[in-house]
Parts: structure tokens; C-alpha cells; sequence
């Protein structure tokens, strides 16, 4: 065995950076955290015995909604492109659009909730459907906006400095809770909204969107 | 070292432009997903179309927003072995609370 | 530079009661993981003693039927949770940095976190005591005895909340080890070099970070039923279906048993050559088996559930998937009999432990298989010998792995030795309490004593085995108190260790005992898997410091206990919301605040204070 | 390189300790032999007791199936525990540390590891044979005559319904003590009314969870044997738990006829004036609440009561059915079960204290002699 002397202290055995592969090993334990949400959903569909199910999610507003979130992301990336070439400007104008983005998207989950509420009687007291969809999607925005908060700090520190091309890391593993979180939605989007909402019984017709119908589709 | 890690990155990462394709992308298929929704086939068939289409999406985002095509193979590994594990529990339960096993 | 942003001054001191709080050494922190882990085992133990007391003898009024539930459930949630994994987590936090020779853990202050999150959880729970009473719905909490409508006090509230603040300390340490063993190792240390336990560690930890989610999901669902009127396990009401918490609880429950034994079956693959003087028989094999358990854990949780009414085809799978799980476990079992075979036996304590962690753990391996098979199952589950089965898996195996452990790095984490003899004396003493104990359960079992129960009738004509077990038990209880002599024995005068008392083989032990702040003056560079055996520092003192003088290393920092503590009192708050709403939504909002500035306040403070500059220009 | 592989004591750094010498260790080996032998005669003098809930005594077909295998498991694993155990004796013995002995520096063997993976995956697909062809029986159809049976559980009792046997066709209904012919296949579903229980009678048939929300169908069985069995419930189910028994009387066909016929004639009202005919207006006033007689009265909030005089048991088969043990229950049931005080509790009827009590202790005495007035004829 020898002694190797002079070692720098951020050497690590694999040249991958710590604060990146906890992210990612974050993202693998979250990935077991909403399987397991969205799971308790589909195994408990269909078992109400009472109130609105899933008839009354609306498909159009949650498409928009998917489209927003889907275009943080892609304002994600173009933020921390800017941020890796130097260019700070466009970090933060395309930061600013992510958690602008981000807002909007809550914006559109506390109509949903409220629209339930209101409209239909459905809370999480309700029925099952709305036990395991809302605590499901409630979950989901709460992660946005916790990652809404971090970006917001993040932009904050770049203006005092303390996040700069050098650390441009800090974005990057931010970054990636953004795109998970995004991941997570296009997995709701589809499983729950589409494929849960797809020839539920009592759907209003009258929902179809004239467009839709009129390209022949409806 | 992390900046000098992520300098060697960039020169296989995509840039904005691919950026902005890959999002242009990423909307066409949630368009789609919109139109399938609104026709009256097969439920199971829609459900797999849905499942493609999603699926896509979701490994759009991954490879390539989040450079997991690009990035080190252990990240994957960390990422997708749960993923598995978590799809298969799931498959297996909803087996089991449909009474697919009795 | 950070000093001013904080509210509260960077702690400077390693010195004192402060210096442990506020302590991010990972050798302090895994201490405090044991004395933790040993008081609690010390409670759980008194819990399991009250309980056979009860049970000595028919018709006992000893206590009555609601205390003793609530001993059952403590005494199950303490040995699982506040016990064996902490007892685990003390040897992580100690060892595995040393044995793969790095100067610390890869997020010291998340290391810091986790252990204060452990603790106040544990408290947290265990003051329900004082409140309502002990939770008394079982360990494994089936739903709905969880749900309100049947459970009246709100000491399941205290069960909840403790365990879910636990599960995220835990979780946390699980993804500071998985970074630590795959990023912090010394060069020339790849991963088919490291010793077996940082290996069982690694598997552990991945582990913890797959398998605790699921739990927290099934916490949280019963919390927001429990709390918010939310209908996941209201059958009666809302048509749920009682058998999803036992699915969410055994996909996280199944995991969690080899998160129990794994650390024990590193320990003892790294005893046992030390002890045999020669390597590990098969060293691929067993990382690979056990490896393959792991994986094979996470697909066999409904074996729990034989009895639930699963479906043939299903209880078929999962009856296979068990069995599976027997090959690399009997592997393990082989290669450790291998590596004794042409060896030359030191019969030293910790070698007489992990002899009895072999023998025990295998014969509660065959009872396992056991009930593998479904027939034999449903006469089996939930009887005593079930519960004789997972004693011999956990206090056969974890324990004695464990103590195993203790008597081999004793030496090591104190710089002196524990006695032989009385360690000897413990040994046998607690070998025979645990088969009195034990074994004869297993036949209170085959005649149909069923698990769970505060009493029992004259003419079940189980009196007599009961009583035996409960001298057994008591027999464990002197055998414990054999362990507290040895060591404060070994405070007052144990003679020096050394280095190497035991002339081992892995990096641990080429570093002085107790081991400096930082562990490795220079960081060592490994040639093979046994570097004190093969290589020419056999032997030879450690280089002294180098010119620069001693290593940076992470400084002392509040922020962790005031992140959990924050963390620790929402929940705290929750409970005071259910009795006075505003007085607990000012406490959630106050203590939420007081998270929130924690997190803040360690994100914006350097890890090392006197380096910030160094750390800044680096960037 | 040189190699310093430490070959035992002398090594620089090893403390000195003094090593295990074989002759302790032999006496100690002696000493394990003694224990188990003496393990051994304990456990045949404790198998030789009369153990109503044992594993062994199998009296039905499905018990006789699910003891063989038990049997053929139990040797299996016996079997192999003591190999191993030999086996590490053996290495413990001969390679105990000795002067002039040095470790050999083996580091695996490929063929050997091959092979201790194939043996136990052979055990255990010997194992797991007649497991699945066990699963595989369990799902037949009942037999065409099986006489139909719905068990529910209740915090803290269980329910008996035989589909169609009551009055009018309808379900005939008792409480904590099931009658069975024997030779007759029983075909048992199971349902809870609060939380979750487990059906389980260890010498006629395994258990099987009764859940809530769910019915779940218990492996169908013959009863063999005359007589009457214990069960018990198998799954935590709350502070009362362990006072969830029952009992399964396994009668002759005839006996089980008679049975149903009884159960399902009205009963004979009790001679005018007698103590009984007061109990009955005792039980009318207060017991009809909750509890079913046939002819008398209709709730099913407690145990169906029935031809109560004639059952062994009370409390769910804790306490034998004596005048002084009826007299306790009805008086005060907290005295002798935990119970929990929701609106379904049996409640407090007599403690003696004019403040609480609805029952006078005369009144008490007059339904324990109605009650047990009730018998076949």
C-alpha cells in the first residue's frame, strides 16, 4: 500500500460530482415515491362507490397546462445553456419564463381543485377518486413549487454573484428536479387524465372543442 | 473540476436550436395525445397509443433535456432501475386489485 | 463570509456538549448512532421483557390486554426501527469511510441531518407515552385497526409522524452512503477491492432509497386519513380496499428485512477471514448473492400476505420468487463455511459471534422456507413460530452480526480493548438465552399459539414452553448486562488495541486507534482487496502529516439540528392542530419557518469556514 | 512484493489473547450436546400434552394434505440444518488454531460454488412441487352436496351464516360456535364487518384473512373425526384479540339435522310466572336490541342467541358457559373483555350502583335462566 500525498479534495473515484449523482439518486428514490402515488390511483379506479370520477377531468385545460409545463422545461435547458456559455442574460431571462411557467401550471392545478370543488362537490373527502387524485396531483404541485422556490433563489444569487459560470452546476442539478418533475406531469397527463378519462361514463359531449370536431376528429 | 467536467460535456450536448426542436416536438406529441383522445376506437388500443405516445415524450425529456444520452452510464442506472422496479410492482398490483390472478 | 448571514454563528468549538451537536464527523455521528441505537435497544428490551412476564403463565393480569398490545408495537417499532437500523447506521457512518479510505462522508452536514432526524423522531414517537399511550396497532399497522374509526386515542398519530421522520433521516443517510461508496473511494480502491462491508452498505443503502418511498406513501395516506377525512383505507364508507396498506408496507417491509440482516452479513464476512487468517472464499459470489437478494427483495412482499386471499396464480408466483431467494442466501451461508475450511481459527469474541450469526441465521433461513410453502403457511402465519423464525433471522442474524461487530471494532472506534473473557462469558450466555428463548417458540407455534395475544387459556397447555421462554429471556437480559460490565470495564482500564489488534486486512486498521479527525494523514492508495496483508505497510506506522499540516475538513455546523428540528416540530404541531387548531397551525407555521431558514441558512454556509476563500477560487 | 500475510499469533500488531484451547472447546461442544438433548426431551413431553389449537393432529382432509407436506418440509429442512451444522463442527474443529498450523491462502473454487447453488435450488424445487400442486387443488369448485357456510368477523366475535338453512330459506344464523356434520364437505367464505380477522380452526383447516370489503374463500374441507375443535382468530384485530375464539363442533349427520331443525322451530315460550318467563321480558326489554332469538326477536347487532343453553362456550369461546360465568358477562362485560366504547358495545347492565345500572341483579339472574333455557329438544 502506498501513500499518495498532495490528492485534491474533490477528486472522486468515478469523476462524477457528488452534488449531481445525489440528484439523480434522488430522482430514482422520488421515481419510487410518485410510482407508488400514481399506482394507489389506478388500483383504486373504478371502486367508488359514490361522487364525480374521472368524467369530470377536463382534457382541453389540462392539455394547455401539460403544454406550459412541457415549455419550462424546454426554457429550463435554454437557461442553463446560457448559464454554461457564460451568457447571464440568458440564464436569467429564460429562468425568470421557467418559474413564470411554473406559476401559471399552479395556476391552472388551483382552478382544477377549485373547479372541483365548486362545480362538482369533489374533495379529497369525497369519494376515492378524489382521495387518491388529489393527494396524487397535490403532491405533484407541491414539488413544482418547491422547484419554482429554488429557481427563484437560484436567479436571486446570480444578481449577488454567488451563481456564475464556474458553479454553473447549481442550475444544472436544479435543472434536472425541473425535467423530473415535468416527467412526472407527461406520466399523469397520460395515464390519468387520457387513458383514466377515455370513455368515462357521463362524459359531456359538449366538451369535444369545435376545432376538434371540425378537423373531423371528434 | 466540475467546470472543467462540464466543458468536455458541451461538445456533445445539443444546443439551443436542438433545444427548441426537441420542445417543438414534445408539443406536436401532446397535440396528438389531444386528437387521440377525441376519437372513439378501442380503448385498448388507445391506451397503447397513449402509452407510446407518452412514453416518448417522457424519454425525450430524459435523454435529452436532462443529457441522460449524453451523460455518464451510472446516472441512468440510477434512474432507471427504480423505474423498473417501480413499473413492475405497479403492473403487479394493479394484476392483483384487478383480480387478473385469481 | 457566511457568519453574517446566519442568525446563528458558525459553531467553531468541537469541544463539549455543543461540539457533539453540532458535531459533522462522521466517526462522532456514528457514535452517536450507537449510544442512541443501545439505549433504545435497551427499552425495546424492556418491553419484550414486560411482555414475557405477561405471557409466563395463563389467565396473567399482569398487565392487561391494552398494554400489552402497546409493548408488542413499541417493543416491534423500536427493535426494527430504532435499533437494528441505527446499530446499522453507526457502523456505516464509523467504518465505511475508513474502510475505503476517505476522510469523511460526501454530505457531512446531510450525515449531521440525518442522525437529528433519526433522534427526534424517535423521541417524537415515544413520547406519546407521556400523551395518550404507546401506539398499539402492531409494528405493521394493518388498516383499518389504523384508520380512526377504530383506533380511539391519537397514539397511532405519534406512530405515523415518528416513523415518517425517521423514514426521511433514514432515506437521507441512504443517499449520503450510495454517493460515499460509490464517489468517496481512495485511489487504487475499485469496487470488487472494497471490503464486504462497505459493499452490504452500498447494497443497503439503495436499498433504503427504493424501498422507504413506498412507506411514505402508505404514512402518508394513513395521515391524511388520520388527519384530513381522506377515504384510502375507509372500507366501510368509501369502498377502499384494506389490502393496499399491506402491499405499500410489505413492497417497503420486504426490503427492510435485508436492510435488517445485510449489515450483519458484511460484518461477518469481514470477521471471519481476519479470524481464519486467510480471504474470503468466493469474494465475487458473496457481493453478487448479495446483491441478488436485494433485488430479489423488492419481489416478494405479498409472501406476507399468503393468508389475504391473494389468488392461486399469484401466492404461486410469490412462492417462487421466496424460494429463489434461499439459493444466494445459501450461498453466502457455503462460502462462509468455505472460508473457515483450511483456515486456522483465532476463536476470539467477535468470532464467536459471527459463529453464532452462521448457525442461528441459517436455521431461521430453513424456517423461512418453511413457510414458503403455502400449505405449511397457513398453519404457520401469525403463530409463534413465525415469530421464532424472525427472531433467529434478526436477533440470531442482526444481533449477533452486530455484536459481532462491536467486539471487532471496539477497539478501533475507543482505542481499547474489550474484555476476552467476559466477552466470551456473553457470548455463551446470550447463545443459550436466545435458543432458550427461541427454539421452544417454535413449537408453541406447531401446537397453534397464535402471535399477538396478551393471554391464553389453562387448557391450550402452553404454560410450561411459556415459561421456559420467558427464563430464556431473562437469560438474553444478563447476557446484555455481561455487555455494559465489559465495556465500562473497558473505559476504566482496557488495555491499549494499537492499530491492528487482530492483524486484519483493510484499511481500518492501518490508521491509529482511535482514529485523528481526519482519518488519513495521506490518503492511501490500494493495490488489492486485503492491503494490510499483501502490501509492504504491514505493519508500519502511518506517514506523519504532511508539511501542510492537518487535512481540511468539514466544519461544525448548526444547521442540521435546526433543520430537523423544524422538520421534528410541524409534525409536533400537527398533533397540537388536532386538539387546538390555531395553537397548532402557529406552531406548524412557526417551525415550518424555522425548516425553511435551516435549509436556507446551509445552502448559503460553506462547508468549511477557513477554506471558503480556497473553496470560492476554485470555482 | 513481499507477502505479510499474518499467519496467526506473533504478528506484530496482535494483541495477545489468550486463544480458545481445544480442550475447552470440546467441553463446551459436550455442553451444546447436553442442551440439546435436553431440548429435545422437552419438546416430547410438551408434544405429549393436549393441545386443542395444535398443528399436528390433523381431523379433516385439508389439514391430512397440509400435514404431509408440513411433515415432508419440516425433515427437509432438518435435514439440511444438521449437515450444516455437522459441518461446521467439523471445519471448527480441524482447523482450530494450532502450532505448526498455517491457514491455507484459497480464495474460491468455481465447481464448488456451482455446486452448493444447484443442491438447494434442487431442495427447493422439491420444495415447491407440492406447494404449487397444493395451490393448485385449492381452487377446485366445491363438492355438489358441500353444505355453504358464511363466516364474518366481528371486533370480537364471529358470525355463522348457513346459506339458506333459516326460516323462510333465508340464512340460518349463530354465533361463535360453528356445528358441522361430519364427512360433509364445508365450503366457507369470509367477510369482516370492522377489520380484518383470520379464520383459522388448526386441526380441521389453515386460516384465511376475513377482510373487510372483500369475501374470501377458505379451503374447502371434510371433517373426519367427530368432535369439537378450537379456533382462534389469527390476525391483530384490537385490544380483545386474543379473546377471539370460537369453537367447531363436528357432529353426526344426524345430530346436525336435529340441530337445524331445532334452530329453525320457534321456541317454546317458558311456563307463565317462572323465573325464565321473567328473564324472557327481561331479555325483550333490554337484549332485543341487539340480539337475534329466532321467534323472539330480529336484530343482529350482537350474536345471534339462539338455543344459547345450548352452547359450551360464552365471550367467544373464553369462558364456559356456567350460570356464575353468565351471570359476570351480563352484569358488567368490561370486567372480563377489553371493549371498546362504541355505539355496537355490549353496555354495562349491572355493577350495583343505582346510577349506572339498568338491570336489577334479580333481573340479571332471570335472563341468565332464560338464556339458558334454551335448548334443543
Amino acid at each position: 500500500m502506498q501513500y499518495l500525498s498532495g490528492i485534491d479534495d474533490h477528486r472522486t473515484s468515478t469523476g462524477l460530482d457528488n452534488r449531481k449523482m445525489l440528484m439523480w439518486a434522488f430522482l430514482g428514490s422520488d421515481v419510487m415515491f410518485f410510482g407508488t402515488l400514481i399506482g394507489t390511483h389506478l388500483i383504486y379506479r373504478n371502486r367508488n362507490l359514490s361522487g364525480p370520477q374521472e368524467e369530470i377531468l377536463s382534457i382541453p385545460i389540462t392539455t394547455i397546462s401539460t403544454f406550459v409545463l412541457l415549455m419550462s422545461s424546454l426554457a429550463m435547458v435554454l437557461a442553463l445553456a446560457g448559464i454554461q456559455r457564460g451568457n447571464m442574460g440568458q440564464f436569467r431571462f429564460w429562468t425568470a419564463i421557467v418559474c413564470i411557467f411554473g406559476s401559471i401550471f399552479i395556476g391552472f392545478q388551483m382552478f382544477e381543485f377549485t373547479e372541483f370543488a365548486v362545480h362538482y362537490g369533489l374533495t379529497p373527502r369525497t369519494n376515492l377518486f378524489g382521495s387518491t387524485f388529489l393527494v396524487m396531483t397535490g403532491f405533484h404541485g407541491t414539488h413544482v413549487a418547491v422547484g419554482i422556490l429554488w429557481l427563484w433563489s437560484i436567479l436571486f444569487a446570480s444578481y449577488k454573484g454567488k451563481i456564475h459560470q464556474g458553479n454553473s452546476l447549481q442550475v444544472e442539478i436544479a435543472g434536472l428536479y425541473w425535467h423530473f418533475v415535468d416527467i412526472v406531469w407527461i406520466v399523469i397527463f397520460g395515464v390519468v387524465y387520457l387513458i383514466g378519462a377515455y370513455g368515462a361514463e357521463g362524459r359531456a359531449l359538449e366538451e369535444v372543442p369545435h376545432a376538434a370536431r371540425a378537423v373531423g376528429i371528434g | 473540476m466540475t467546470t472543467e467536467h462540464a466543458h468536455v460535456e458541451e461538445h456533445n450536448h445539443p444546443g439551443p436550436r436542438q433545444y427548441v426542436i426537441i420542445g417543438a416536438i414534445l408539443a406536436i406529441i401532446t397535440l396528438i395525445e389531444f386528437g387521440v383522445f377525441y376519437l372513439s376506437i378501442d380503448p385498448a388500443l388507445m391506451t397503447w397509443i397513449i402509452l407510446l405516445l407518452s412514453s416518448s415524450k417522457f424519454l425525450l425529456v430524459v435523454g435529452y433535456f436532462m443529457h441522460l444520452k449524453f451523460d455518464d452510464v451510472r446516472f441512468s442506472g440510477l434512474f432507471f432501475a427504480p423505474f423498473l422496479i417501480m413499473v413492475s410492482i405497479a403492473v403487479v398490483l394493479m394484476a392483483l386489485f384487478f383480480n387478473l390472478t385469481r | 463570509m457566511a457568519a453574517n448571514i446566519g442568525i446563528l454563528k458558525r459553531p467553531v468549538s468541537t469541544e463539549g456538549v455543543w461540539g457533539w451537536i453540532t458535531t459533522v464527523d462522521h466517526k462522532r455521528i456514528g457514535i452517536l448512532y450507537g449510544v442512541s441505537a443501545f439505549i433504545f435497544f435497551l427499552i425495546g428490551g424492556i418491553e419484550a421483557l414486560l411482555m414475557r412476564v405477561q405471557l409466563a403463565q395463563p389467565d396473567s393480569t399482569f398487565v392487561d390486554a391494552g398494554t400489552f398490545n402497546a409493548l408488542f408495537t413499541m417493543h416491534g417499532t423500536t427493535m426494527v426501527f430504532m435499533v437494528v437500523m441505527p446499530a446499522g447506521a453507526a457502523f456505516f457512518n464509523f467504518l465505511v469511510p475508513l474502510m475505503i479510505g476517505a476522510r469523511d462522508v460526501a454530505f457531512p452536514r446531510l450525515n449531521a441531518l440525518s442522525y437529528w432526524l433519526f433522534i427526534f423522531g424517535a423521541i417524537l414517537m415515544n413520547f406519546s407515552f407521556f400523551k395518550a399511550a404507546f401506539p398499539d396497532v402492531g409494528w405493521f399497522g394493518y388498516a383499518p385497526l389504523t384508520t380512526s374509526e377504530y383506533t380511539l386515542s391519537s397514539s397511532t398519530d405519534y406512530w405515523v409522524l415518528g416513523l415518517q421522520i425517521m423514514g426521511i433521516g433514514t432515506t437521507a443517510a441512504g443517499f449520503n452512503f450510495v454517493i460515499t461508496i460509490l464517489n468517496m473511494r481512495a485511489p487504487g480502491m475499485t469496487l470488487m477491492r472494497m471490503p464486504l462491508f462497505p459493499w452490504m452498505t452500498l447494497i443497503v443503502s439503495f436499498l433504503i432509497i427504493f424501498a422507504f418511498p413506498p412507506l411514505t406513501i402508505a404514512l402518508t395516506l394513513l395521515l391524511f386519513d388520520r388527519f384530513f377525512g381522506t377515504n384510502f383505507f375507509d372500507t366501510a364508507g368509501a369502498g377502499a380496499d384494506p389490502l393496499l396498506w399491506q402491499h405499500l408496507f410489505w413492497i417497503f417491509g420486504h426490503p427492510e428485512v435485508y436492510i435488517l440482516i445485510l449489515p450483519a452479513m458484511g460484518i461477518v464476512s469481514d470477521v471471519l477471514p481476519t479470524f481464519s487468517r486467510k480471504p474470503l472464499f468466493g469474494y465475487t459470489t458473496v457481493v453478487f448473492a448479495g446483491a441478488v437478494i436485494a433485488f430479489l427483495g423488492f419481489g416478494v412482499w405479498a409472501h406476507h400476505m399468503f393468508t389475504t386471499g391473494l389468488g392461486a396464480w399469484a401466492t404461486a408466483a410469490f412462492a417462487g420468487a421466496t424460494m429463489a431467494i434461499g439459493v444466494p442466501t445459501g450461498v453466502k451461508v457455503f462460502n462462509w463455511l468455505a472460508t473457515m475450511w483450511g483456515g486456522s481459527l483465532q476463536f476470539k469474541t467477535p468470532m464467536l459471534f459471527a459463529l453464532g450469526f452462521i448457525s442461528m441465521f441459517m436455521l431461521g433461513g430453513l424456517s423461512g422456507v418453511m413457510h414458503a410453502a403455502v400449505p405449511v403457511d397457513t398453519q404457520q402465519q401469525d403463530t409463534y413460530f413465525i415469530v421464532a423464525h424472525f427472531h433467529y433471522v434478526l436477533f440470531g442474524g442482526s444481533i449477533f452480526g452486530l455484536t459481532a461487530g462491536i467486539y471487532y471494532w471496539f477497539p478501533k472506534m475507543t482505542g481499547r480493548m474489550l474484555s476476552e473473557r467476559i466477552g466470551k462469558l456473553h457470548f455463551w450466555v446470550m447463545f443459550i438465552g436466545f435458543n432458550m428463548t427461541f427454539m421452544p417458540m417454535h413449537i408453541l407455534g406447531v401446537l397453534g399459539m397464535p402471535r399477538r395475544v396478551y393471554t391464553y387459556s389453562v387448557e391450550q397447555n402452553w404454560a410450561g414452553l411459556n415459561l421456559f421462554v420467558s427464563v430464556g429471556a431473562f437469560i438474553i437480559a444478563l447476557s446484555i448486562l455481561l455487555l455494559i460490565i465489559n465495556i465500562v470495564r473497558s473505559a476504566r482500564k482496557g488495555e491499549a488495541a494499537g492499530m491492528n489488534p487482530w492483524a486484519a486486512a483493510t484499511l481500518e486498521w492501518a490508521i491509529p486507534s482511535p482514529p485523528p479527525h481526519y482519518n488519513f494523514a495521506v490518503i492511501p492508495t490500494v493495490r488489492s482487496q486485503h492491503p494490510l496483508w499483501d502490501e509492504e505497510a504491514n505493519a508500519v506506522e502511518p506517514p506523519p502529516l504532511p508539511a501542510h499540516g492537518e487535512p481540511h475538513m468539514p466544519d461544525p455546523s448548526y444547521w442540521p439540528i435546526v433543520v430537523a428540528f423544524g422538520v421534528t416540530m410541524v409534525a409536533g404541531g400537527l398533533l397540537i392542530w388536532q386538539a387546538t387548531t390555531w395553537v397548532g397551525l402557529f406552531v406548524i407555521a412557526v417551525s415550518g419557518f424555522i425548516g425553511i431558514r435551516g435549509i436556507y441558512g446551509w445552502v448559503f454556509e460553506p462547508v468549511a469556514e477557513e477554506s471558503a476563500e480556497r473553496v470560492h477560487a476554485h470555482h | 512484493m513481499r507477502n505479510n500475510r499474518p499467519t496467526g499469533a506473533g504478528n506484530t500488531n496482535t494483541v495477545t489473547t489468550p486463544t480458545a484451547h481445544p480442550q475447552n472447546l470440546a467441553a463446551t461442544l459436550r455442553r451444546l450436546l447436553y442442551f440439546a438433548l435436553a431440548a429435545v426431551a422437552l419438546v416430547a413431553v410438551f408434544a405429549s400434552c393436549d393441545t386443542p389449537l395444535t398443528t399436528f393432529e390433523p381431523r379433516s382432509d385439508a389439514t391430512q394434505r397440509v400435514h404431509t407436506i408440513y411433515i415432508f418440509v419440516i425433515v427437509a429442512a432438518s435435514i439440511v440444518g444438521f449437515l450444516v451444522l455437522a459441518a461446521m463442527a467439523y471445519i471448527l474443529w480441524k482447523y482450530r488454531e494450532r502450532p505448526g498450523h498455517t491457514a491455507q491462502q484459497t480464495h474460491g473454487n468455481t465447481t464448488l460454488e456451482i455446486t452448493w447453488t444447484v443442491i438447494p435450488i434442487l431442495i427447493l424445487v422439491a420444495i415447491a412441487i407440492p406447494t404449487i400442486v397444493w395451490i393448485a387443488g385449492t381452487t377446485a369448485e366445491p363438492d355438489e352436496d358441500a353444505l355453504h357456510i358464511e363466516a364474518v368477523g366481528h371486533q370480537w366475535w364471529f358470525e355463522f351464516r348457513y346459506s339458506g338453512l333459516g326460516p323462510d330459506g333465508e340464512d340460518l344464523v349463530t354465533a361463535n360456535e360453528l356445528r358441522v356434520p361430519v364427512g360433509r364437505q364445508v365450503a366457507i367464505t369470509l367477510e369482516a364487518k370492522d377489520v380484518i380477522h383470520s379464520f383459522w380452526v388448526p386441526q380441521l383447516v389453515g386460516k384465511t384473512d376475513m377482510v373487510p370489503g372483500r369475501t374470501n374463500i377458505l379451503e374447502k374441507f371434510t371433517p373426519t373425526e367427530i368432535g369439537t375443535f378450537y379456533g382462534q382468530c389469527a390476525e391483530f384485530c384490537g385490544s380483545a384479540h386474543a379473546l377471539m375464539r370460537f369453537r367447531v363442533h363436528v357432529d353426526s349427520h344426524a345430530d346436525f339435522d336435529r340441530w337445524v331443525e331445532n334452530m329453525n322451530a320457534d321456541p317454546v315460550p317458558p311456563e307463565a310466572g317462572s323465573v325464565e318467563a321473567r328473564g324472557a321480558t327481561v331479555f325483550t326489554n333490554f337484549c332485543a336490541r341487539c340480539h337475534t332469538i329466532y321467534g323472539v326477536s330480529t336484530e343482529e347487532i350482537g350474536p345471534n342467541l339462539t338455543l344459547f343453553g345450548d352452547r359450551a362456550t360464552l365471550g367467544a369461546g373464553i369462558l364456559d358457559s356456567t350460570d356464575e360465568n353468565l351471570k359476570a358477562w351480563v352484569s358488567n362485560i368490561r370486567d372480563i373483555k377489553p371493549v371498546l366504547d362504541t355505539t355496537n358495545a355490549m353496555p354495562t347492565f349491572y355493577v350495583g350502583d343505582p346510577l349506572v345500572d339498568q338491570l336489577t341483579e334479580a333481573q340479571v339472574d332471570q335472563v341468565v335462566a332464560y338464556l339458558k333455557s334454551l335448548k334443543l329438544r
